[in-house]
């Protein structure tokens, strides 16, 4: 029998090492696993590299993770915004290392890294700083520069449904890196408001198969991180 | 220049003025600020769909006031609705819309412009910045049309619209044209070419504010009616 | 107002010219638009290039726009099944060329063509007949050869329900290419048993948007391939 | 050489044993043909999920005489059915899973295995044949394992396992373990070693058979129960 939820989120994150690559979830608030990465406050790795779209916000979620001094490195399209202030001073310190990506090269990288493509060439970047000292190459009249697929250890996503075998859907907006970061991880775990047992979601309507999940936990009534920020809150 | 705060057009009337020569049923990627004005003046009988690029195609208006899904964002990440005949996808397939020229049209902002439709949006290179580029990059190499949204000049009185962008570049040649307060400019082989000047501005005036050179165009002169 | 439906099978494919590269859904019979494919046979365009994963069977839909000597050229994976006989005489003939492509590498071909990813590495058919003459380079140890993005002027696909605005639900395995061959043709063409308003369906589990299609037509009561090739039907 | 048809195990045995391989909770995908009657064979207590590459997760067995659904088909299209739990997708999300690496096992028929674990199974390369490949080549390249179940030797008696190829390749060093009707067989840095003899079959015998040396094993000798 095929059971992938997990007990606690203590559990889930156990084995994590230090020095581990994570991709997390989110596009700001929406679909960040504020759960799972609190959970991974309190496990202790460090050296860590984290990508995902944004740095967090406030002093909780993947903020947090940052102002615990955790997270060495970011691979990240916009590390700033509004209620960001962890992840500027980790940088300018000199802490935090950040390598910049185009959105949609982010985005591209990690799908090529889950589909088994070690590198594809893209017209986003060319002629700017972000294409520098990269290999380009002229197709059918069009210069395009040659990017290489994003893997990673574990990822942390953030689901709406979830059923015991992985599958997975998600709400609204809050779906946008998570089914690609499900493929591209070695160790995928995923927090679901609600976890129910196979066939209980229709199969046509799928986002991600549970193939590319490991470990499922419920979280049934998840933080708001906008919410936990205006109430000034910090983690731990 | 005293009367600098006359001339032209105001930001709803660039707004107003731009969303006229976007064609029914476009599918359009509205950036942060000035662009998102668009919205509100979609000519009569025409119905643009906007994609926003965090995973939705059909984005509606803002929700009531405590209305707003946290989970129901645009790329502002401002809350947001969806209209009817939306779809939800993830970022690569998002993307993939993007990159592959299915967008008709973004319309982004600018600190500089070049002559040549080189477009710097993202930095000015301060040492000191955090750097962030979201989705700009890929918006301007991979969407049919680009429209740049933006005041002529910076709040300093320098030119946005110059011979060669001196920050860092979002795109190369990618601009096809220009609304500013002053004037719609083309961004033509030949460099900035007068598509229409906002009301109160002659070419002198234009060029004056512009730091490269402008060409005239055979077109009527005044803004909108509002 | 966006209306995509269209009125006719004759109008949807009327401006199809000759020599046009036409990418169609399907999986053997599974997807496979024959309404479509017989609307372009009474048309009368010729010269085509067909990307297909297979060439039809039996002497209806696929098989019967080759029988009509209507198709010069197939990119496919598999283009012999059972109840094929059609492209086989044309093939040995010489009249219908053959590229052979790997299923998976003609799926990511027809995605990147899609997403504007103009040529990528993979590792399907390293050593094989199949890799000869193309680039192919080391990463992380392992070899890659490279691939390129595959477009086409028109895409006709097979849904089972859509909407005004293009946005399309499939049936099972029936999906199969659909999907990335809407994104990958200057004007996608779909029937579907059933067109809807917009707000109908569900925006969470639409599959392919409404971006991606031009034309909508509604065919009711599509035919099943396998129950005329069982009856022995032809067409025209 | 009289005794040949009442040496080894039957194609059932091949497959029971086979699936003895497979862990629990494994994502599999099984080959047109021969591969096909793995699923038969499931050990008592373990699960496993099977993948076709036309766009299904969680294929489940034939459905009654009558009750197929046309769009509802494996790879080699036949009707099949969906379990609990089952997904749906496209062609290049199921390629994803493949060349990705995320199953666990492909099994695969063979026209001929090299003791390198070059596999052969698309083309005789025949002049007049009609070329087709499917997903084996993805497969192959993709899987983390690929098993090759297959008779050790052709119809006219010829050894299958070779030490290299004649046949064009479906994949170059690919193949993991085969299991044939007189032997399963690991393909190692030193060539095919064996893991397990068929009933009634010794090292000579499989040696004749084989086209490349065959390394012995220290294995127990005979086949399963049934």
């Amino acid at each position: 029998m095929i059971d992938k939820r997990a007990a606690s989120a203590a559990e889930v994150v156990a084995d994590i090492p230090d020095g581990s690559s994570i991709m997390v979830g989110g596009f700001g608030e929406a679909g960040s696993p504020v759960e799972l990465i609190h959970a991974l406050i309190d496990q202790g790795a460090s050296n860590l590299t984290i990508i995902s779209n944004n740095t967090g916000s406030g002093e909780v979620g993947l903020a947090a993770l940052l102002k615990e001094r955790r997270v060495t490195k970011v691979i990240c399209s916009f590390p700033k915004t509004l209620n960001s202030t962890v992840f500027p001073e980790l940088y300018r310190e000199g802490f935090t290392e950040l390598e910049l990506v185009p959105q949609g090269t982010l985005a591209e990288r990690i799908r090529a890294g889950g589909a088994g493509v070690p590198a594809f060439f893209t017209p986003t970047a060319v002629g700017t700083p972000l294409a520098e000292g990269k290999e380009s190459r002229e197709f059918h009249g069009r210069e395009y520069v040659l990017e290489h697929g994003l893997t990673a250890d574990y990822a942390l996503i953030k689901g709406a449904t979830a059923d015991t075998h992985g599958n997975v859907l998600y709400n609204k907006t809050a779906r946008n890196f998570a089914p690609i970061m499900a493929t591209a991880a070695d160790v995928t775990i995923v927090q679901a408001a609600r976890v129910l047992e196979p066939g209980a979601i229709d199969p046509e309507t799928i986002v991600t198969p549970g193939i590319f999940v490991d470990r499922v936990l419920e979280v049934a009534d998840p933080v708001h991180e906008s919410r936990l920020v205006a109430e000034g809150a910090s983690y731990p | 220049m005293s009367q600098a705060t006359t001339l032209g057009w105001t930001r709803e009337q660039m707004a107003r003025r731009l969303a006229q020569d976007i064609a029914d049923g476009s599918y359009v990627n509205l950036g942060i600020g000035i662009p998102e004005l668009v919205a509100r003046f979609v000519p009569e009988g025409r119905t643009f769909i906007y994609h926003t690029e965090n995973g939705l195609l059909g984005m509606g208006p803002s929700p009531e006031e405590g209305a707003g899904d946290p989970e129901l964002i645009n790329a502002g990440k401002r809350h947001v609705t969806a209209n009817a005949g939306a779809a939800y996808f993830h970022h690569a397939d998002s993307f993939a819309m993007i990159r592959g020229g299915h967008l008709d049209l973004s319309v982004l902002g600018a600190m500089q412009v070049s002559a040549t439709g080189d477009l710097a949006n993202w930095s000015t290179g301060a040492p000191d910045a955090i750097p962030a580029v979201g989705g700009a990059m890929d918006l301007v190499a991979g969407v049919k049309q680009v429209f740049v949204m933006t005041q002529h000049c910076t709040k300093t009185g320098d030119p946005k619209l110059v011979e060669a962008c001196t920050y860092p570049l979002t795109g190369r040649g990618v601009v096809d044209r220009v609304y500013s307060d002053l004037a719609v400019l083309d961004v033509t082989p030949g460099g900035f070419r007068v598509v229409e000047l906002g009301p109160g501005v002659d070419l002198p005036t234009l060029q004056e504010r512009t730091g490269a050179p402008v060409l005239p165009a055979e077109v009527h002169h005044g803004g909108t009616s509002s």
